[in-house]
Parts: structure tokens; C-alpha cells; sequence
């Protein structure tokens, strides 16, 4: 029942926010809707851990004769997206306070029900539902990169759209495909979808669907070309969602749905397609290197650390994948924590460009602190939420294959590259002319950044909880691999 | 008791959040009481946990860090001699440091964040020595990496700085992916990352196994980048940038000596992989050799010390290669009284001068600044080797160890030491002897001794510096080991299954190599003596040093060029691939693919739609084609 | 009714379908929409002369009170048609069908 | 049966108001008139029975269908009033003669003979023909008007032609009698004389679906009629041409496959490829409109291939997820039209600032075309591609969704225009009454996205 109350919500909220006239109401309904959501999956994990390990199932029997039911429940999976999606909704709307947006209420709305959209997405438990979900985050991603977006934003976005969207049809086709091959009576429940049985010619094509799907949504090399110039198109608030959560429905995809069905695939290729994010890791990495944008430069390194994440999904042992499960949450955090700083950043200065920033650091310790955090977060320092997951997922390689393992290593490296020498040159050295008259960070701006903040030290130091729901979930798939 | 050990490292980290969270309000007065303070507590608590140290190593749980099925890495804590030994050089050379840099860094306006970082720094290093399974010890590993870049760009306005910090961070990350895959093989072979597991496992296995060689290189790669070893050393010298204090502590005394702890751990691993002790010698020897070579001709004091600092660091792996793991221990030890003692002095030196490095513009200190001046004389004489200061007996027990394993070996590190005693006795009479070459500023009248906050350390590390060798003196000189009985039971086992031959030297022949080193050590003091003895401003050639005459001087000099080499092998190579990546692969290919199918459906849409002609006639022509093709196809076939 | 059972059926089914695809070629080749129409009228009755000769053949009226209905419908369709042409012809002052080409691509 | 009558009824009815000069009472009475005869279709429902040796099958494929016919009619009237605000007369005729080619759809959708399918067609089409060139003054109506006839009734002569064959071949115009001459006859090979009769019939009905290659009239008839009654040709008269289809296999090959499968896949690939891929380079939304219901004859005929007991109902969801949208958008481009003169798409600009309503509800019909879930328009693309993929045909849902690809680069053109570029001026003007309609609309859109066992179980 939680689970169903945890997406209608914020549905209705999202409905109910178009038609609010009054800004200010709209934006501080959003944000309490966000919080009491918050909340409520917050209540959701307490009767997880005290009372059930039961996964609060919702089941509606939707289309009986074609075998798609309402089947929505959170196993650790779930639960773990689910708490990162409702923990970062709120910083996000509370961060996009600090600037003006106006039609106010739609933007809001949008926001809202795209966090609807994913949280049908990670607790789907029916095919169908999961596609539905899957699609219908995309259009408010869309509404609110296109008409909140930057310049040229209406081709970006466009291209944005198709492209994912061709891939998601792919996907559509190839869940109905495997509908027709489940056991009678067919069904979409995902018990069914794992046990249907494809010969190897049909696995190879169903998985080449799924895998498109997902590899552009992440995105993973070389389906990544939208993600830099939507990310840079996109509002800041956009711009967090798709990186922060939207990637992170590929990734959830891949593990929930692709790798337990066609896992044979993934044998007998023995990790080829782990090839395609590791080449991404080390392409994307050089390509950062060089970036001038700040967002851009968070798109590339986003891809890089999300090709990791994909290969570790993809190893197909507990530990890489148990470790892609951690750094998801970790990924999703360090970004959005990342672009809040940028966003800061071009409010002030009303520039992204790495080239003319200087010196910030002299002028504002306190957002020179909390962005050194976040950056060693996603440098993957120890006791930093970083490290727990890119630690497990290179263990994983390693067993898997050690080779890959070193490639996906280079990461270790690369990150320090990129990372520092963008810090170096955007806060550290001697103020300029643009960096002259910047102003420190305000308690009311410094809030979502110290509770990013607190999460990176959470996962580094004490990941118990997050390790023990990851597991849960992790297990069962690890065990339909087996 | 194990409150009392998980306090020690803990104690430093509560004095960072302190001192980090109130930078701005905590006064400097308050902030130099709590940065020195609560090292100096945890120095106590090592000192309690030595005394009831009761000869039986034991490990406990701080609490369980990332676990889950058959993975579990718990963040436990191992006392035995060894990291309690690490402890104490630690929170003592620490300690002292600190309390010198409250002198230093007086009129710095970061004060409070140095102590933060210099504490954060001594929680990581503390974590590094007394961490039970190499996980732990890879927080500590990367830790330290973290505040040397933090404190190497403490003075961030200058990006000169930063690059060096730069520099440093990424060559130790080199080093930890090294050292991470090591770890990886670790788990993979032993399934566990707890010491005590991995070697009683190891213990078992055949020497010179695949798996054991491959982890024990894998390791030495990240001890490599830490303890700044050839190809991954050229970090240290620019790491000179940061304040004179973290030199001595982080660059001379603790961090860079992590990588010769790390392997001394290992020792049973060590041991068990020949080719890999054998690849450590050498690159040691390369290492120590070069980085002498060229610390004869730098001009910058600290950049002096810390290229000597490279070269000892190769003598403690040399003497980790042949399996003498309490001989590096030992040096390690006194390496970090001296060594810091030198820094501190030459921070000092620094001080007065206003901030002047370059050794051709000071000279005839020694009136001006006594107490810095028999300090920094008691550190050269310890490094040089001179008895009865501890460098003396510590380098002896190296080169001992060495020639009893294998002659050549023990011929290069004898010129290492050769080259050392040069390379410090010119920078003593450069900086301390001869007459003021400082042209004016700052006047030779205003130059005076350092405040005693500084100078007091300065005597402590001195009385170290002198006295810690008797520690450890030979059964030679019919001395008590206290050093090697204490360290004993952790190398028992490496020693037990060490492969390299050790011949017995007779005693005589000892006695005769300990005369030999002396005398040429002593031949090469005077030299240098006869050469800079005392210098004048006027006779430039001398100064400019050596360097200006020999091709083989010009080479050294300019460190070889190997910076100029990587720059051009990596750095700026990766920049153009970057560049290139970006412009031709990423936007005129694939992106180009991407948006081409888009074009070519609109190209095609804008051609067919000319079907649509307008005129009736087409259409039922196009019509009739249709019929009669369905009809074709489906009656005639 | 014999004279009728002297011709084979295939001779009709020839003879209407020449005639229909004489129609049909008519169709394609004129522009004047009068004799376009005239044309489908010819497709109409050959369709017709077709039905009526089936139905005679497997005397079953039903083919021939069909006939009735074509003729019906063709009537109302021809009256439209006309209409339409005069319509045209009002706007453009001709009934060629290539002059109205307005409305394409 | 009761809805043919009434409707005729109906109809006389209008044209005497006419005469009556009653124009206040006409739409009033259409609108009564028209749920009137649904309440009468849906009396139908569940009683299965033929009239007159089997001229007319009374079951509940028909039932549904005719219903839906008379429901997207009356959609439409809905928008009448609007439409024809200016025109002073009372336009008896043009309802009048609407009502009358609901009526023929609605024959088609009950035939159950070949002749009751032709008069059937032929009222429908007659009956276009004439509202084709209602607006007599412009030239492009005229245009229309005269393709559509010269090419309907040239396509009408070879839909007889194989009738006749048809009759020739079996001995019967009755569909049973025909089905079990096929299944004498399926295992020798039907003879050439039935399957040519079988595909020139076949051919005749595609012209009136509009599926390539003979939906060349489409285009140009749709963006030369009356955008009122465009919609109804967009809607009415191609739900009742799928019927009509579907009724003559589901009867006449009844459990055989195979004989027209093959044709009709390879026609609906060509129509999806045409249909969605010319329809990116066009100007206008209306233009836009005939190539999308073109592209989505396309995609119906997908489940028509997949001939299977859930066919029907696929089409019938898809028809009326289709018809809804559709309708909605074809009247907002009335409001535009009239507002702003054109109906490029540069006309659309900025009219989500001033108009959020009808902005929103055209995007949702939009998206809805598209098949972007949960919109009723994703649920008839599943039913649709679930039956083809059930029956293997793969290749041909490869296709369909390469083509819903390349239509989001036309559906997102006036949504793109309306809500992220900048403002021309001119607000629409549209009466709260106009407001309530299109919003009716738009949630029967999503409801059928939420709920769509509402239509997916009937038949």
C-alpha cells in the first residue's frame, strides 16, 4: 500500500500544482510534497527493516487478458532508488529557490511527476508497468529541458527525445516478445518475463534491445552523444534529474530486467559488451580533460563514472554488482551536489566557462569546502560514498576479469586528473575581474549542500544500511544468474 | 585499553573537525593549543600502549565498514611492535613538529586551517600504521596522498603550487591503482584483506609463485609512488612548495616512508617473491643513486634535502630487497629524527632569511643563528654517517645486511653514502660557513635566530637525531638490540622463509668495511671542506656550483630532465588526444552519425513527398501500377 | 435461352473485361473530366453485362437485382459528378483535370 | 438495425428543419438525435442474429464499432456550431448529408453481404463527395472535391469488378456462402478468378483506408475539404472502411490464413514508411494530419495481418484512441484557423502562454498520436503490436516502430511551436463551451490510457 501511496502522491500533487496561480504557494507545495514523500518512504523502509522483509507488494489485476497487472513493491533494490529518488527531489526543488523560474507552477508540477515517473520506474515489478513508468518520465524531462533550457535547446532537446525514444521502442518490442515466449498464461509479472524461455538466437536479439535502451539512456559509449548538450541546454534543476535519477533508470533497467532474462547473453559473449563502458571510461575521461563548460565537463565525467558503474552491472558477481547498486546512489548524490555548485557558481559570476573563473576559493571558503567534499565523493576517496561502490565493482571486475578491472582502474587516475585540475582552475589561484566581487555561500544556500554533504560521509563511513538493502535485492538476481 | 588505541588516531581527526569546522572564529592561541594538543595526547596513549605492551600482537575491531555476503572489511586495528613503533615515530616527530610549526606559521593568515590539515594528516598516517587488513591501510594510503596535496598547495593563490600538489596527488594515484589491483589479487588469491589470514595462507604457499609475485609487484608499484622511487619520484622535489613543516613531517619523517612500512608488513609476501625483491633492488639502487646525483648539484636548500630524502628512501627499500627488514626499520626511524631535524633547520634558515631557498645567496649563518646552526650540524653529521650519531649505526646495519647478501650492491650504496656525506657537507658550508652572499636583502644585521618555539624542537630532534642509534647498536660493538628484539616476532616468519643467500662475514672483515666507509664518508666531508669551505660573493664559479663545468654537471642539474621527459611523453600528449577525441571522434563522427540518420529521414521525406505531384492523372497512374503489381504477385506467381 | 447457353461463360468474362480495362485505359489517358466520367461508366456497365451474365449462368437473381443497385448508385454517382464538374467548371472556366493542381507535396 | 433507421430518420428530420428554417433547433436535435441512436445501437448488444438471409449481421464487432462511428460523429457535431459560426443559412444539407454517410458507415459495419457493403460505400462516399466541395467558393474545396470523386468512383468500378468476380467465382454475394466456397476450395488453390476478385476488393476498401499505394487522395482531398468534415473523413469514414475490411475476412476466411496475409503486411510496411516519412516535410498542420492518418491506416492494418480473435478488438481501441485525438486536434486547428488565418505550423507559436487549455490538449493529443504512454494512443499501439508480434511478424513491427520514431519529429512540431517559441499575438478565442469540449476530449485520452480495460475486453 505504501508503494502505491509513494506514486500517486506525487501524481496528484503534480496534477494539482498545474492549476496553482500563486508562484510561491506552487514552489512551497512542491517542496512539502517532495518532504512528506520523502518521509513516507522513509516510513516504508521502517516497516521494511521491523516488520517485513516483504517487499509491500501492490498488485491490481489492470489487464487481465493480456496478462499486465499493477504490480508495484520495493525489494532492497527498489528501496535503495527509491530513497535516493525522494531524497533528491527535495534538494533539488529547494536548490532552484535560490533563482527565479517563471511559470513557476508548471515547472514544479513537472518536477513532481517526473519523480512520480521514477519512482513507478524502480518499483515496477510488471514489465509493462516498468515500460509505462519508463516512458512517462520522459516527457516532463523533455517540457522542462526544452522550455526552461538554454540556447538552440528546442534541436538539442528534440534530439534528446527521439533518440531515447527509439531506444525505449526497442525496449517495448522486445518485452512484448518476451511476453509471447513466458509460460502460460502469459504474463508480464517479472517472475514470468525471468522464466521465459528464448532459444539463443531470440536471447541475443531481445538483449540487443534492452541493451540499446538502456546504453542510450545511462548513456554508455558511444550512445552518449545527446547527454553533453542536453545537460549543458538543460536548466539546472533539469539537469540534475536526468543525471542524478534519469541515468540511474538505465542502470536500475539493466539490473532489474536485462541481466536476469538474457544473462546467458552476457556468458557467451563473455563480456564483450562490458567493452563499450570501459572504452567510455577512458574516452570520457580524455574528453573531460579538456572541457572549458563546467556542465559540459560534469556530462563527460558523468559518463565516465557511469560506464563504470554499467560494466560492474554487466560483471554479473555479487560484489560488482552490489558495488554498481552502492555508486549508483553515491553517483546520483555527487551529481546533483556538483551542479548545485555550478549552479552557484553562474548565478554569481554568470559564467560556466572554466577559463574565465579564478581564484573563488579566496572569496568563498565555505562553497570551496563543501565543493572539495563532493569532489573527493566522486574522486572515490575512502570514507568517501564514492569509494565503498567504485572499490566493489573494480573487486568484481577483477574476479570477473583482471584486465578489465585495470582498464576500468585508469578511472582511479583519470578522476584525479580531471577533477583537480578543474578545481585548480576554477577556485583556486588569485581572484580576477569576474571573480573579483564573488560572495560567499548563504546558510539558506549551504542547506542542500551540507545534507549532500552528509550522505557522502554516510555511504563512506557507514554504507551498513545501504550494503544490507543493496544485498537483499542483489541476491535474488545474482541467484536467477546462477 | 582498546578505547585507549582507537583514541590515538582519533583525537587528530576530532582536533581536524575542530579546527576545521571553526577556521574563522578559533583564535590562533586557542587553535595552537589544540592542533599540537591533541597530537601530543595521542602521543601519551602510544607511549601507555607500548609500556603495557605485552609482546603478543592482537587486533580488535573499531567496527564493520563494508560487508555483506561472503566480503566483509572491517575496520579493525593491529597492535603489534611494528605499528606501535610507526605510532610513536609518528605522534613524536609529529608532535614536535607541530610545536615548530606554531612558530612557523605565526604570521600565516591560514593558521587554523594548517593545523587542520596537519592533524588530519597524522589521523590518516595513524590509521595507515595501526590498520589490521591492507583496506584499512589503503583509507590511510590515500588519506595521506589526500592532505600532502592539500598541504603542498597550502598557499593556493600561486598556481605554481598548485601544479606541484597536482603533481603529487596524481603520481600517488598512479601508485594506489597499483596498489589497489594488488589488493584485488590479494582477495582473489587469499579471500581476505586481514594480514594475519593472508600470511599464514602465504606462509604455505611455494616461493616464487605467480600470484604471490604479481601482488607483491603490484604493491611495490604503489609503494613506489608513495616513497617516490624511480619512474614515479619527480612528485617529492616540487613538492618543496608546501610550508617547511610539512616537508619535514609529510616529505622527510612519516608519508613518504609509508611505501618502505608497507613492504616491511609484507615481508612474508616479500620474501616468497625473489623477482620482486630483486626488481626493488634495483630500481632502489637507480633511485638512490640518481636522486644523489643530483641533490650534489641543487642550489635550493629544501630541494637538497629532498632529493637526499629520495636517495635514503632507496637505501631502506635496498635494504628491504636483500630482507634486512628491521635495518630498514631502523633507518626509517632514524631517518625521521634527522631528516626532520634538517627540514626544520633549513625552515629555520628560511624564516630569517625571509623566505630565501637558494643556498648561493646565504653563507656565514652559523654566527647569526648558533642554535639552528650545531642542530642542523648534528643532522648532517647523523645523515652523513659520522659515530657515534644514529645515521652511523643505522646506515651500518644496511650496508652489513648488504654485503653479506651480495658485494656489487654494497659498492653502490657505499657511493650513495659517499655522495650523501658530499651533497650535505656542501650545503652546511654553503649555507653556514663562508661569508653572507645574500646582496642586501635582507640585511646581514637583521638576520637572527628563530623564536625558541622553533629552536626547542629543533634541540629535541637534535638529541634524537644523536642519540636514537643506540636503539639498535650492533653485537659488533657488543651492544644490546632493543630495536631488532622488539621488532623481532613481527619479522620471524620473513626471516624464516627469506631466499636470499646470506653468507656469514667474518668479523675482521666488517670491522675493516666499517673503517672503509668511515674514512671515505670523511674524505668526501673534507673534500667538500676544500671546495666551499669558505665561500666569498666574489668567486662566482665556485658558487654557481659544479654544474657549470661538466657536460655529466649540466645533466644533474637540470635533474636529468626527466620532468621535461614526462611532459612531453604524457602530459602533453594526453592533452592533444583529449583535444582531438573531442573534436574529430566525438563531434564529426559519432555525433555525426547520430544527427546523419536524422538528416537522411528528412532528405528521403523531402524526396518522396514529390509523389504527391498534385495531378489526378499521376495518382491513378501510380494506382493502376499498384493493382496490377497485387495482382501479378498474387495471381500470375 | 439456349442461344444464350451456346456462348460459354469465359467468352463474357473475356469480353467485360476487355471492355472494363477499355475503361480503364480511357481513365488513364484523358484529361477532359467528362469523358473520364463517361469512361467509368463504361467500367460500371461492363461490371454490369459481367453480373448479369454470371447470374444467368448459375440462375440465381441475385447477381441481376445487384445490376438494379449498380445502375441506381452509378445514377446518383454521375449526378454528383456532373455537378462537380460544373462546379469546376464555373471556377476555372475548363474541365481539364491537370488545371486544378493546387493542393500536392 | 434501430441505428440505421433512426439515423435515416434522423436525417429527414434535419432537412425538414430546414425547411422549416429552425436553425436554432438544428444541432440541438442532431446532437439528441445522435446518442439517441447509440442508446439504440447498444441495445443491440449481445444479440446475435442476422436480418434478411444474412444481408445484415447484427453482432457485436458491429454493435461496437457503428457505435463508435456515431460517437466520433457526434464529437464532431460538437464542434459544428463553432465551425460554421459566420455561415448564416441553416445548413440542413451539409448535416443532413453527414448524418446520411454515417449512415452507409454504419451499413459497412453491419454488412453482411457484398451488396449491402457496396451501397454501404457508395452512400459514404456519395455522400463525401458532396461535402468534399461544400464550401463551393474556394477553389481548393473544389479541387478536392473533384479528386476525391474522380478517383473514388474509378476505384469504386475495380471494387465492383471484383465483386463480380467474387460472385462469379462462388455463385453468391453472401459472405457465409463465400467463406465455405473457400473452404471447398483452399486446399486445390483458390482459382485465379476468386483471388482476383478477392484483391480487387481487397484494393477497393484500401483506397478508402487510405493505405498505399492508393492514399495518394488523401493529402490533398483532406487539406482542400472543410477542416470540419476533414475530421470526419479522418475518423468516421476510416474506422468504417477498417471495419468493413475486417468484417469480410473475419467471415469469408474465417480460420484460414495466408491468402492476402503476405500483401496486405507488405502494403501496411510501405503505407507506415510513407505515411510517417513524408509526413516530416510538411508545412501544415492539416496536411500534417492527412499523412499522419495515413502512416496510422499503417499501423491498423498490422493487426489486420495478425488476423487473430483479438483483432477487433485492437482495431476498435486503436480507431477510437485514434479518432479522439484526431478530432481534438483537427479542432484546434479550427481555432486557429480562424484566429490567425493559416494553420502553419508557425501559426501555432506561443499559444501555450495565452491558451493554456487548448494548448495542453492538443500536446496530449499529439503525444497521444505518438503513442507515448500512458496515453490511450500507447495502449492501441500495444494491442496492435502485441497481436503482430504474437503472430510472428517481426519485421513488420520493426517497422511500425521505426516509423513512431520518425513521427515524433512531426508530432512535436506544433508542441514544440506552442510551447517553447515565442508569441505571435492573436489569442484564440474559444467559448467556454469549446473549452469544455476539447477537455472532454483530452480526458477520454487519458482515461483510456488509464483504464483501458474499459474497451480492451468487449469483443
Amino acid at each position: 500500500m505504501l508503494t502505491l501511496i509513494l506514486i500517486l502522491l506525487p501524481l496528484l500533487v503534480a496534477i494539482g500544482l498545474f492549476f496553482i496561480k500563486n508562484e510561491r504557494w506552487a514552489r512551497n507545495l512542491a517542496l512539502a510534497a517532495a518532504l512528506i514523500e520523502s518521509g513516507i518512504s522513509i516510513a516504508a523502509l521502517y516497516t521494511y527493516f521491523n516488520f517485513c522483509h516483504c517487499q509491500l507488494l501492490f498488485r491490481f489485476e489492470w489487464l487481465a487478458n493480456y496478462g499486465i497487472s499493477l504490480k508495484f513493491g520495493m525489494d532492497g533494490l527498489s528501496m535503495l532508488m527509491t530513497l535516493l529518488t525522494n531524497f533528491l527531489v527535495p534538494v533539488v526543488i529547494y536548490s532552484s529557490f535560490t533563482q527565479k523560474v517563471e511559470r513557476a507552477s508548471s515547472f514544479y508540477s513537472l518536477i513532481i511527476l517526473m519523480q512520480a515517473g521514477l519512482i513507478g520506474v524502480f518499483t515496477a515489478f510488471d514489465g509493462m508497468m516498468f515500460y509505462i513508468f519508463w516512458e512517462l518520465t520522459l516527457i516532463p524531462a523533455y517540457f522542462i529541458a526544452a522550455y526552461w533550457g538554454g540556447e538552440n535547446r528546442i534541436r538539442i532537446t528534440l534530439k534528446f527525445f527521439a533518440y531515447t525514444f527509439s531506444g525505449s521502442l526497442l525496449m517495448l518490442v522486445a518485452i512484448i516478445y518476451l511476453y509471447f515466449h513466458t509460460p502460460l498464461p502469459h504474463s508480464f509479472d517479472h517472475i514470468w518475463l525471468y522464466a521465459s524461455n528464448l532459444n539463443p538466437a531470440e536471447q541475443v536479439w531481445v538483449f540487443l534491445a534492452f541493451f540499446l535502451a538502456f546504453a542510450i539512456k545511462i548513456p554508455i559509449f558511444p550512445f552518449h552523444t545527446w547527454q553533453p548538450d542536453t545537460y549543458v541546454t538543460a536548466p539546472y534543476s533539469g539537469s540534475m534529474l536526468l543525471g542524478g535519477l534519469m541515468s540511474k533508470m538505465g542502470l536500475f533497467g539493466m539490473i532489474r530486467w536485462m541481466i536476469p532474462i538474457t544473462y546467458p547473453v552476457l556468458n557467451r559473449t563473455d563480456g564483450f559488451f562490458i567493452i563499450f563502458p570501459l572504452i567510455g571510461i577512458v574516452y570520457a575521461s580524455l574528453i573531460a580533460i579538456r572541457q572549458d563548460d563546467l556542465k559540459r565537463f560534469v556530462a563527460y565525467t558523468s559518463i565516465a563514472h557511469l560506464g563504470l558503474v554499467a560494466a560492474g552491472a554487466m560483471a554479473l558477481n555479487a560484489q560488482a554488482m552490489q558495488g554498481a547498486m552502492i555508486q549508483m546512489v553515491s553517483h546520483g548524490i555527487n551529481i546533483v551536489g556538483l551542479f548545485i555548485i555550478i549552479q552557484y557558481i553562474e548565478s554569481r559570476t554568470k559564467t560556466t566557462s572554466i577559463a574565465e573563473l579564478q581564484g573563488i576559493a579566496l572569496k568563498a571558503p565555505r562553497l570551496a569546502v563543501l565543493f572539495m567534499i563532493i569532489l573527493l565523493g566522486s574522486i572515490a576517496l575512502p570514507l568517501t560514498n564514492g569509494f565503498v561502490g567504485e572499490f566493489l565493482i573494480l573487486l568484481g571486475l577483477f574476479k570477473y576479469y583482471w584486465l578489465y578491472a585495470a582498464v576500468a582502474g585508469l578511472t582511479v587516475i583519470f578522476s584525479v586528473v580531471y577533477m583537480l585540475w578543474m578545481y585548480q582552475r576554477v577556485m583556486l589561484g588569485n581572484t580576477n575581474t569576474v571573480t573579483e566581487s564573488f560572495t560567499d555561500l548563504s546558510w539558506k544556500e549551504m542547506i542542500p549542500l551540507i545534507a549532500i554533504v552528509i550522505m557522502i560521509f554516510w555511504i563512506g563511513i557507514a554504507p551498513g544500511m545501504f550494503m544490507h538493502l543493496a544485498e537483499n535485492g542483489v541476491r535474488q538476481i545474482i541467484g536467477v544468474v546462477r | 585499553m582498546t578505547i585507549l588505541i582507537t583514541l590515538i588516531p582519533l583525537l587528530p581527526l576530532l582536533g581536524f573537525i575542530i579546527l576545521g569546522l571553526g577556521y574563522r572564529s578559533i583564535p590562533k592561541h586557542i587553535a595552537s593549543i589544540i592542533g599540537p594538543g591533541s597530537i601530543l595526547i595521542s602521543f601519551i596513549l602510544s607511549v601507555i600502549v607500548l609500556l603495557n605492551f605485552r609482546f603478543s600482537p592482537f587486533a580488535f575491531r573499531f567496527f564493520d565498514w563494508i560487508s555483506f555476503g561472503n566480503l566483509s572489511i572491517s575496520f579493525d586495528f593491529l597492535i603489534d611492535p611494528l605499528s606501535i613503533l610507526m605510532m610513536l615515530i609518528i605522534t613524536g616527530v609529529g608532535f614536535i613538529i607541530h610545536v615548530y610549526s606554531v612558530g612557523y606559521m605565526s604570521h600565516d593568515e591560514g593558521f587554523n586551517r594548517f593545523f587542520a590539515y596537519m592533524n588530519l594528516f597524522i589521523f590518516f598516517m595513524l590509521i595507515l600504521v595501526m590498520a589490521a587488513n591492507y583496506a584499512v591501510m589503503f583509507i590511510g594510503w590515500e588519506g595521506v596522498g589526500l592532505c600532502s596535496y592539500l598541504l603542498i598547495g597550502f598557499w593556493f593563490k600561486n598556481q605554481q603550487f598548485n601544479n606541484a600538489a597536482k603533481k603529487a596527488f596524481i603520481m600517488n594515484r598512479i601508485g594506489d591503482l597499483g596498489f589497489l589491483l594488488g589488493m584485488f589479487l590479494i582477495y582473489k588469491t587469499f579471500r581476505s584483506f586481514n594480514y594475519v589470514t593472508i600470511f599464514d595462507l602465504a606462509k604455505t604457499m611455494s616461493p616464487g609463485s605467480g600470484a604471490i609475485t604479481a601482488i607483491t609487484l603490484l604493491l611495490f608499484v604503489g609503494a613506489v609512488g608513495k616513497s617516490a622511487q624511480i619512474p614515479l619520484y619527480t612528485w617529492l622535489p616540487d613538492a618543496m612548495a608546501g610550508p617547511t613543516p610539512v616537508s619535514a613531517l609529510i616529505h622527510a619523517a612519516t608519508m613518504v616512508t609509508a611505501g618502505v612500512y608497507m613492504v616491511a608488513r609484507s615481508g612474508v609476501l616479500y620474501v616468497l617473491a625473489p623477482e620482486t625483491m630483486e626488481i626493488m633492488g634495483i630500481t632502489a639502487m637507480a633511485t638512490m643513486l640518481l636522486a644523489a646525483a643530483i641533490a650534489v648539484f641543487q642550489n635550493d636548500i629544501k630541494k637538497v634535502l629532498a632529493y637526499s630524502t629520495i636517495s635514503q628512501l632507496g637505501y631502506m627499500f635496498v635494504a628491504l630487497s636483500v630482507g634486512a627488514f628491521t635495518a630498514a626499520m631502523f633507518h626509517l626511524m632514524t631517518h625521521a629524527f634527522f631528516k626532520a631535524l634538517l627540514f626544520l633547520g633549513a625552515g629555520s634558515v628560511i624564516h630569517a632569511l625571509e623566505g630565501e631557498q637558494d643556498i648561493r645567496k646565504m653563507g656565514g649563518l652559523k654566527n647569526a643563528m648558533p642554535k639552528t646552526f650545531w642542530t642542523f650540524l648534528i643532522g648532517t653529521l647523523a645523515i652523513a654517517g659520522i659515530p657515534p650519531l644514529s645515521g652511523f649505526f643505522s646506515k651500518d646495519e644496511i650496508l652489513a645486511n648488504v654485503f653479506s647478501s651480495s658485494q656489487p650492491m654494497w659498492i653502490i650504496a657505499v657511493a650513495v653514502t659517499m655522495l650523501t656525506a658530499f651533497y650535505m657537507f656542501r650545503l652546511i658550508f654553503f649555507t653556514f660557513f663562508g661569508s653572507y652572499r645574500g646582496n642586501g636583502h635582507p640585511q646581514f644585521s637583521n638576520i637572527h635566530e628563530s623564536p625558541a618555539m622553533m629552536t626547542i624542537p629543533l634541540m629535541i630532534l637534535a638529541f634524537l637525531a644523536f642519540a636514537g642509534g643506540f636503539l639498535n647498536i650492533p653485537e659488533l660493538m657488543g651492544g644490546s638490540r632493543v630495536l631488532k628484539e622488539f621488532l623481532a616476532p613481527v619479522f620471524a616468519d620473513a626471516v624464516k622463509l627469506n631466499q636470499i643467500p646470506h653468507m656469514p662475514v667474518p668479523e675482521r672483515r666488517e670491522w675493516f668495511n666499517i673503517a672503509l666507509v668511515l674514512f671515505l664518508v670523511l674524505l668526501m666531508a673534507f673534500r667538500a671542506f676544500r671546495k666551499f669551505g669558505d665561500l666569498k660573493p666574489d668567486d662566482g664559479n665556485r658558487i654557481s656550483g659544479i654544474g657549470a663545468r661538466s657536460i655529466f654537471g649540466k645533466l644533474a642539474e637540470n635533474k636529468f630532465y626527466v620532468d621535461e621527459l614526462y611532459d612531453a611523453v604524457f602530459v602533453k600528449p594526453v592533452l592533444k588526444v583529449s583535444g582531438a577525441l573531442h573534436e574529430f571522434i566525438e563531434v564529426k563522427f559519432i555525433d555525426r552519425i547520430v544527427n546523419g540518420t536524422g538528416t537522411l529521414v528528412v532528405r528521403f521525406s523531402n524526396i518522396i513527398r514529390y509523389l504527391q505531384a498534385g495531378h489526378v492523372g499521376a495518382y491513378m497512374f501510380f494506382m493502376i501500377i499498384g493493382i496490377l503489381l497485387i495482382l501479378f504477385f498474387n495471381i500470375i506467381l | 435461352m439456349n442461344a444464350l447457353n451456346s456462348i460459354p461463360i469465359s467468352y463474357y468474362l473475356m469480353f467485360c473485361s476487355i471492355l472494363f480495362c477499355i475503361g480503364v485505359i480511357g481513365v488513364l489517358i484523358k484529361r477532359n473530366a467528362l469523358v473520364i466520367l463517361m469512361s467509368i461508366e463504361l467500367m460500371i456497365n461492363s461490371i454490369n453485362l459481367l453480373l448479369a451474365a454470371f447470374s444467368a449462368y448459375s440462375n440465381d437473381p441475385a447477381g441481376q437485382i445487384f445490376v438494379f443497385f449498380i445502375m441506381v448508385v452509378a445514377a446518383a454517382e454521375v449526378a454528383i459528378g456532373l455537378a462537380i464538374i460544373v462546379l469546376i467548371y464555373k471556377t476555372t472556366h475548363s474541365i481539364d483535370i491537370d488545371v486544378l493542381n493546387k493542393l500536392k507535396w | 438495425m434501430n441505428s440505421i433507421i433512426s439515423l435515416s430518420v434522423l436525417g429527414v428530420l434535419v432537412l425538414f428543419l430546414g425547411i422549416l428554417k429552425k436553425k436554432t433547433w438544428l444541432l440541438p436535435l442532431i446532437l439528441v438525435g445522435l446518442v439517441a441512436s447509440l442508446m439504440m445501437t447498444l441495445l443491440h448488444w449481445n444479440m446475435n442474429r442476422s436480418l434478411f438471409h444474412n444481408m445484415l449481421i447484427i453482432d457485436n464487432t458491429g454493435v461496437a464499432f457503428s457505435s463508435v462511428l456515431i460517437f466520433s460523429t457526434f464529437l464532431i457535431f460538437l464542434f459544428a456550431a463553432r465551425y460554421y459560426r459566420k455561415v448564416i443559412r441553416p445548413l440542413d444539407d451539409i448535416y443532413a448529408i453527414m448524418i446520411f454517410a454515417l449512415v452507409g458507415a454504419v451499413l459497412m459495419s453491419y454488412y453482411g453481404n457484398l451488396i449491402m457493403l457496396f451501397i454501404g460505400i457508395e452512400t459514404l462516399s456519395i455522400a463525401l463527395y458532396v461535402l468534399a466541395g461544400s464550401h463551393k467558393e474556394a477553389i481548393t474545396s473544389n479541387e478536392a472535391t473533384l479528386k476525391y470523386f474522380l478517383l473514388g468512383s474509378f476505384l469504386s468500378g475495380f471494387l465492383l469488378f471484383g465483386i463480380a468476380l467474387l460472385y462469379g467465382s462462388s455463385g453468391s454475394f453472401d459472405l457465409y456462402a463465400i467463406h465455405s466456397y473457400v473452404v471447398d476450395h483452399i486446399q486445390q488453390g483458390l482459382p485465379p478468378m476468386f483471388k482476383a476478385g478477392l484483391f480487387l476488393l481487397i484494393i477497393g476498401l484500401a483506397f478508402k483506408i487510405a493505405i498505399a499505394p492508393f492514399h495518394f487522395w488523401a493529402p490533398d482531398v483532406y487539406e482542400g475539404t472543410p477542416t470540419l468534415l476533414t475530421a470526419f473523413m479522418a475518423t468516421v469514414v476510416k474506422t468504417a472502411s477498417v471495419v468493413a475490411m475486417y468484417r469480410f475476412f473475419s467471415i469469408t476466411f474465417f480460420g484460414i490464413h495466408g491468402v492476402w496475409e503476405m500483401t496486405i503486411a507488405i502494403l501496411a510496411g510501405i503505407t507506415i514508411v510513407i505515411g510517417n516519412v513524408t509526413g516530416l516535410y510538411q508545412p501544415n498542420l492539416k496536411r500534417m494530419l492527412a499523412y499522419s492518418s495515413i502512416s496510422h491506416s499503417g499501423y491498423m492494418m498490422l493487426a489486420m495481418v495478425a488476423f487473430s480473435g483479438r483483432t477487433a478488438n485492437a482495431l476498435l481501441f486503436y480507431s477510437v484512441a485514434y479518432s479522439i485525438a484526431t478530432i481534438t486536434a483537427f479542432a484546434i486547428l479550427i481555432l486557429v484557423r480562424e484566429a490567425r488565418g493559416n494553420d502553419y505550423f508557425g501559426s501555432f507559436n506561443g499559444i501555450a502562454k495565452k491558451n493554456r487549455i487548448e494548448a495542453f490538449t492538443l500536446a496530449v493529443a499529439m503525444l497521444s498520436l505518438t503513442g507515448i504512454p500512458p496515453l490511450a494512443g500507447f495502449m492501441g499501439k500495444y494491442f496492435l503490436f502485441a497481436a503482430a508480434i504474437e503472430q510472428g511478424w517481426l519485421w513488420l513491427v520493426i517497422i511500425a516502430i521505426a516509423g513512431s520514431a520518425v513521427s515524433v519529429g512531426y508530432y512535436f512540431k506544433p508542441i514544440i511551436a506552442m510551447y517553447f517559441r515565442e508569441d505571435q499575438g492573436t489569442i484564440l478565442q474559444s467559448g467556454k463551451p469549446f473549452k469544455v469540449h476539447i477537455l472532454f476530449l483530452t480526458l477520454l485520452t487519458i482515461l483510456l490510457g488509464f483504464l483501458p480495460f474499459l474497451l480492451s475486453g468487449l469483443i
